[in-house]
């Protein structure tokens, strides 16, 4: 049961799911959500790959810098959202549609 | 599965000969249905135990802060009041269950059972003896960690989901509090981790020994630190006073739990006892010596060589010594927690983020700086073992 | 001792790295900027004390380190033009080392306390700092480049700190009259070095000296004159500007504006001792050009004429100023006579002295605020020490046996009159004459500055009564007395190593003149040997194979010929003694007994008098003559030629010119660049950016579907 | 058994909890089933054999990312914010019908695409004999810090860089009246 196929599989379902998210939504949150579901995928595609094929744990290695990744991006983006907020009162994709004012 | 009692039990006789018994009269083999009774058994033990002992520290909490005013505490429900928590226990459950009508219903739900969940899996890894222990996970101290930050996101969501300004003021009071404070506590733990070149309990516990100074409280002065800063962060992790900040009755009537009644309150409440417990046997663990006995008592090595004893029995004997061991130590520091409640007034916001940020942050990366330098500096001996062999090589030279 | 990078480079580094610390943190932690300041050239100190104690150890005229690394190179192809630094420790480096390390230290000791009362305090020790460094740096260059840089930055220093109280305009000026007269030498200085250069092919020490011991220097000439006279000349008159030599003395007076602990290192012990050493190094070159004589000559009047401006000074400090002019002017007596080692003598006693004098005013002035030799006396009983302090160095200044004073100036004086006596420029004649009538006169001022300060009752009761003595701490006391022991002769003229007994006198078998070697005409051929190691190289020189220094008594002459210079050089001892007890006698009877009455001679030679009360008019003479006369006319002239010819010819015409170019370019700006090719642009981008806005929505969703859409159809290519 | 047990329930929470994120309408609803699909995803790491890895994501997720969204959530007023402040309507912030259209058409894209890759990978994959899992945190480390050490640092400046960044983005500014 617990082999590369079931891995990917549910990697995939992640992704997808993460893409809807991303696309879906239109609070900068939900899409944030998204964000960390893909990254999730990947991180889990490659600590799967990792054990069955050389289990070397380069892959896991990976994976821990997309943790760190993904805590980077979450905290930059929060507060970026925040302060999105402040100035505009709404987070609201639809409202970050210009480059400045 | 990496269980220890497990383990433990299965060096005993007995355990091989349940285990024939059951294949011959099942007719497969039997071992894997025993081990997985023995540590049912065991985990129901061990919720069991920490329930009551959550329990019993509502009334230690009474019973120490009356003694601490020179009042009498509970005193009616059986001896000197101890079955309190009892009946405090049966009116929770019997009293009526409220949910607000402009909750959010699901997480309301949701949020006491996060904290509970949060807490009792920590359990699995609390080293209450080298033979009593659910799990010895390789990463424990750090699946500690990481399972006791689910407690932050029940605060949280337990005050959000209350729809009550005193509810959400406290729950985001309570979640900043709780991630704020885990970098100091992560950081100490990093550098008790790097004196102990591990992050299971197990290898942590056993770098120390039985007597004091071979404990990592006073391996270096920089552990002997590393110490407070620990216990400190401990006390806000799970918002005890002076940290109450989350639950603080005078502003916010009782915070993040303002609107629970019943069982959902209990279950806040005990968590909260339960999480005490367990970061005092943490911080047992970490800096105390864990669950070490003098002279190697723990193993039942001397009692066999000494008194001729069987193993089996002087191995059971060492378990318990080492459980009374850890139990002692740990309920010392549970004391310390409630005697420090009663004692120091309740911080304000800023004073405690204050104290986090700009205190005990850069003393937890001092610290952490200072264990590896003395690692590498002095080979990793302890403090007394320099002193120790350099003052009997001078004595040798004489 | 292995000399590495380590072992040599802290000595300079150490105060600079203090320099640069200081210089951020002097205006929060005063305090510690002090003592950062203070330990480091102490810790330099013990530096020099290790190289000097192997040195010592050695003992041996050829040792030396020499180590190089290489600045820049901009070398192209056979051209070859590559700079090298590095240092350069000799007997004399180290002497010089730990010279003025040891002087510096006590000075900045000292400082602590002068200086403590001061707002900019810390800002001192920043300066200080950065000087020091700058000497040592100087003291251990192996190049007269690298001794030029630092001869600039001293001199930055010594602007600073004439100028330090800025808020008084004299300080001002006079910080600007120092840096702008030590220019003028400098100049020369630099014009001396490219001259060298261009025979040379770079401006090492030990390269010249191969250079002129290979006779490089022979015919070749530069604007008529042999170019080692040229080059020799314009290195001197770089000492010229730096040691205060006539004509160039004038800022040296103005100098003591600046707090006297500055005064005390830099216009007495040190600063302007680099002119002097600057010539001992070269001298060579000086004896290939020619040029002793003249040499000779600047600083025998140099000597007497500072000297008798000295005699009608009232101000302590110019008192100093004067005698630190002509004591300077007796070091290029000494070299001009070829007393080669004795000069260098003179250098380090004096910086010794007049180090210990200077901080001795300095601690006069600061216990009574008050600079006016007629308002002070009797204050012996009040500064107990500093009495004592300047006793031994007015002894020591004088010439009394005994004192490291007569040791070194009398072997000057004596060099003088054997030349004086055998040799057939009678200018040596005159040379001497001045410099004994210098050393009299320098025994009378100094005692009469000396009988004036601490002698008789006070002329001021105020300022007597108030001169707080109790102010004077360990910090104040401490440098004196140490400065001041080693006013005593034997330290300088003894012998460290056991070679013969230690001669008092001093004439013979002293450390100093066996280790200290004249490179003169004879053993340049020495320095051919010499190489340059890397700089980074443990120096891996057999010291056991060098041969041990060995006083020779004859000097490498003839017995006949010794035994008569050893003779004069008798006379001129006694002669000297002679001269300073007359001159200490002189002021005795003045100022104590007062048996002579001075205002007898002010009046009898009044216009004499006048004169030197104005310095022999050179103030007026620059000033009122070379700048208003000559410059500022030149300056006239010159900006006329710039208003009248240039600006009305050359920048109006060209604007003119550039005004019809205007009307040629703008008509093509106009009608091809901006609405042919401008325009034209513009209007296409907007064409493509009517298609293109389209897709710019500032959708990020969008821009996220065409993503994923994009990345699956690539990988579905990819795929097959 | 006990680990297959394991992988079936981290798999159902995990992928439960993401179609639960795409299908709550509710944001902070929507956050808490992304931590259960964070949890499931620990699980799954646990399963093979990735203890630091596991313990890691729940240390990271549980403690630092989901509390950071619940945070921005809460402090940008929850999840009713269908008008913008010129009183225009927009789009639901949860998205609507249309949305969900365009989003699913991309996914199916993608998923045509990644499935028939994922085919090849499948068949191309010999089914080896699992390895036994072994403890990773010493070779983890060791790896951490001899062959990876320039990711491990450049990921240390990331993490200060986003330390900073995140702060000094989110500061409180005062407008400016000149």
């Amino acid at each position: 049961m617990i082999n590369l196929g079931s891995y990917l599989a549910i990697s995939f379902a992640l992704f997808v799911c993460g893409i809807l998210v991303m696309i879906a939504r239109k609070n900068i949150i939900a899409m944030l959500l998204g964000i960390e579901l893909i990254l999730n995928a990947s991180a889990l595609n490659f600590a799967a790959y990792t054990k069955f094929t050389n289990n070397n744990l380069d892959g896991h290695i990976v994976s821990l810098f997309i943790i760190v990744i993904a805590a980077a991006e979450a905290a930059v983006g929060l507060g970026i959202v925040i302060r999105f907020f402040q100035l505009r009162e709404s987070i609201h994709i639809d409202d970050a549609a210009t480059l400045q004012n | 599965m990496n269980s220890t009692v497990v383990t433990y039990l299965s060096q005993s006789n007995e355990f091989s000969a349940v285990v024939k018994w059951l294949t011959t009269h099942l007719g497969f083999d039997a071992t894997s249905l025993v081990t997985f009774v023995i540590f049912a058994v065991a985990s129901l033990i061990v919720v069991g135990a920490l329930a009551t002992i959550g329990g019993l520290g509502t009334y230690a909490e009474r019973k120490i802060s009356a003694d601490l005013q020179m009042r009498q505490g509970p005193n009616r429900v059986g001896p000197y009041g101890i079955l309190q928590f009892l009946a405090d226990g049966v009116k929770m459950i019997l009293k009526e269950d409220i949910i607000p009508a402009n909750a959010d219903k699901f997480t309301f739900i949701l949020a006491p059972f996060l904290c509970m969940v949060g807490v009792f899996a920590t359990l699995a890894v609390v080293p209450f003896s080298s033979g009593f222990m659910l799990a010895d996970l390789n990463v424990g101290i750090f699946y500690l960690v990481g399972m006791a930050s689910l407690v932050g996101v029940g605060v949280f969501l337990g005050g959000y989901a209350s729809n009550s300004k005193w509810s959400m003021l406290g729950g985001m009071r309570g979640a900043s509090q709780i991630i704020s404070y885990e970098i100091p506590g992560t950081i100490t733990i990093v550098s008790i981790v790097l004196l102990a070149g591990g992050l299971s309990l197990k290898t942590l516990i056993s770098g120390q020994g039985g007597l004091p100074q071979e404990w990592y409280l006073f391996h270096n002065p920089f552990a002997f630190i590393g110490f407070f800063v620990y216990f400190i962060s401990a006390l806000a992790e799970t918002n005890r006073a002076p940290f109450d900040l989350p639950e603080a009755e005078s502003e916010l009537v009782s915070g993040y739990h303002t609107e629970y009644s019943g069982m959902r309150f209990g279950l806040f409440a005990l968590a909260e006892y339960i999480e005490v417990f367990v970061v005092c046997g943490v911080a047992v663990a970490l800096f105390l010596g864990g669950y070490k006995v003098p002279f190697d008592l723990g193993t039942g090595q001397i009692l066999v060589d000494k008194l001729g004893m069987d193993g089996m029995i002087a191995k059971n004997i060492g378990q318990v010594l080492e459980l009374g061991s850890f139990f002692t130590k740990t309920f010392a520091l549970y004391y310390v927690v409630i005697w420090v409640r009663w004692t120091l007034p309740r911080l304000r916001v800023d004073q405690l983020m204050t104290l986090c940020w700009k205190y005990l942050t850069p003393i937890a990366l001092f610290n952490l700086l200072g264990c590896a330098v003395w690692m590498y500096a002095f080979d990793g001996k302890s403090i007394y073992s320099i002193i120790f062999n350099s003052a009997a090589a001078v004595a040798g030279n004489h | 001792m292995d000399y590495t990078l380590s072992t040599v480079a802290p000595i300079v580094l150490i105060p600079f790295f203090a320099f640069v610390l200081n210089a951020f943190i002097v205006k929060k932690f005063t305090k510690l900027a002090v003592a950062i300041s203070t330990g480091a050239i102490f810790v330099s100190f013990l530096f020099a004390l290790r190289i000097f104690m192997d040195f010592m150890n050695v003992y041996s005229v050829g040792y030396y380190i020499h180590k190089t690394f290489t600045w820049f190179d901009l070398s192209a192809g056979s051209h070859v033009f590559k700079v090298n630094m590095g240092i350069y420790i000799d007997n004399m480096t180290a002497v010089m080392l730990l010279m003025v390390t040891g002087a510096a230290t006590l000075i900045h000791v000292f400082s602590t306390w002068y200086m403590h009362d001061d707002p900019r305090f810390g800002r001192f020790f920043v300066y200080l700092s950065l000087f020091t460094s700058a000497m040592l740096g100087l003291v251990l260059s192996d190049n007269l480049l690298s001794v030029f840089i630092f001869w600039e930055l001293m001199g930055f220093c010594s602007y600073s700190l004439i100028g330090f109280y800025y808020e008084k305009e004299g300080a001002g000026n006079a910080s600007m009259k120092a840096f702008m007269t030590t220019r003028v030498g400098d100049v020369f200085f630099l014009l001396g070095i490219l001259a060298l250069w261009s025979v040379v092919g770079n401006v090492t020490f030990v390269d010249i000296y191969k250079a002129i011991g290979a006779g490089a220097f022979n015919n070749l000439y530069a604007l008529g004159i042999p170019l080692a006279t040229f080059a020799g000349v314009s290195v001197f008159l770089g000492t010229m500007g730096k040691s205060a030599q006539v004509p160039l003395q004038v800022w040296l007076p103005d100098a003591m504006w600046g707090p006297t602990p500055c005064s005390a290192l830099i216009h007495a012990a040190t600063m302007v001792a680099a002119g002097v050493y600057l010539s001992l190094r070269m001298y060579p070159l000086m004896e290939l050009g020619h040029m002793l004589p003249f040499i000779a000559v600047i600083g025998g009047i140099t000597a007497f004429g500072a000297a008798t401006i000295a005699l009608v000074q009232t101000d302590i400090k110019a008192v100093l100023a004067y005698s630190t002019i002509s004591q300077l002017g007796y070091m290029v007596i000494g070299i001009g006579v070829g007393s080669y080692n004795a000069s260098f003598m003179h250098l380090i006693t004096h910086a010794v002295f007049k180090a210990c004098l200077f901080l001795s005013a300095g601690s006069v002035i600061h216990s009574i605020h008050c600079q006016e030799m007629p308002q002070m006396g009797g204050l012996r009983k009040k500064l107990p020490y500093t009495f004592f302090a300047m006793l031994l160095c007015c002894f020591a200044i004088a010439g009394v046996p005994f004192f490291s004073g007569f040791v070194s100036k009398d072997r000057i004086l004596g060099d003088a009159l054997v030349l004086a006596l055998t040799n057939a420029n009678h200018i040596y004649k005159l040379v001497a004459l001045l410099g004994f009538g210098g050393a009299f006169l320098t025994a009378f001022y100094m005692f009469r500055m000396l009988f004036l300060t601490f002698f008789g009752e006070p002329r001021d009761h105020h300022i007597y009564d108030h001169a707080h003595d109790e102010h004077l701490g360990w910090n104040s006391n401490v440098p004196l007395l140490i400065l001041s022991l080693f006013t005593l002769g034997l330290f300088y003229s003894g012998s460290f190593t056991g070679q013969g007994e230690v001669n008092l006198f001093g004439s013979k078998n002293e450390w100093f003149s066996t280790l200290i070697h004249k490179p003169d005409a004879t053993s340049l051929h020495h320095f051919s040997e010499y190489k340059a190691e890397e700089f980074g190289s443990v120096d891996t020189r057999d010291k056991v194979q060098l041969t041990p220094a060995v006083y020779d008594e004859n000097h490498g002459m003839s017995e006949h010929v010794a035994h008569e210079i050893h003779q004069i050089h008798h006379i001129g001892a006694i002669l000297s003694i002679i001269i300073a007890f007359c001159g200490i006698f002189l002021a005795y009877s003045m100022y104590i007994k007062k048996s002579v009455n001075p205002g007898w001679w002010t009046s009898t030679f009044a216009n004499w008098t006048k004169a030197l009360k104005n310095k022999y008019y050179f103030d007026d003479l620059y000033v009122g003559k070379i700048i208003q006369k000559g410059l500022l006319p030149f300056n006239d002239l010159l900006s006329r030629f710039d208003m009248g010819f240039f600006d009305k010819y050359a920048i109006d015409g060209w604007a003119s010119v550039n005004r019809w170019a205007f009307t040629i370019s703008k008509w093509f700006d106009n009608t091809i660049i901006d609405s042919g090719m401008v325009d034209g642009t513009g209007a296409s981008v907007r064409m493509m950016n009517v298609v293109l806005r389209t897709v710019q929505s500032g959708k990020i969703q969008m821009y996220f579907i065409v993503i994923v859409v994009v990345l699956a159809g690539y990988v579905w290519t990819l795929s097959f | 058994m006990f680990t297959n047990t394991l992988f079936l329930l981290s798999a159902l929470v995990t992928l439960g909890g993401a179609v639960a994120v795409v299908y709550s309408q509710n944001l902070m609803h929507a956050c808490i089933y992304l931590l259960a699909s964070l949890f499931g995803v620990a699980g799954l790491y646990a399963c093979i054999g990735a203890d630091f890895l596991a313990a890691t994501q729940l240390v990271v997720y549980a403690g630092g990312v989901v509390i950071l969204m619940l945070f921005a959530i809460m402090l940008t007023g929850g999840t009713g914010n269908n008008i913008n402040r010129y009183g225009l309507e927009k789009v639901a912030a949860m998205g609507n019908k249309k949305t969900y259209f365009f989003a699913g058409i991309t996914a199916v894209i993608f998923s045509l695409v990644i499935l028939k890759i994922l085919a090849n990978v499948l068949k191309a994959q010999p089914a080896s004999v699992l390895a036994a899992n072994e403890p990773t945190v010493e070779r983890l480390g060791t790896i951490l810090a001899t062959d990876h050490i320039l990711a491990f640092e450049i990921s240390s400046i990331l993490l200060l860089g986003a330390l900073i960044g995140a702060a000094v983005i989110s500061r409180p500014r005062k407008e400016r009246h000149d």
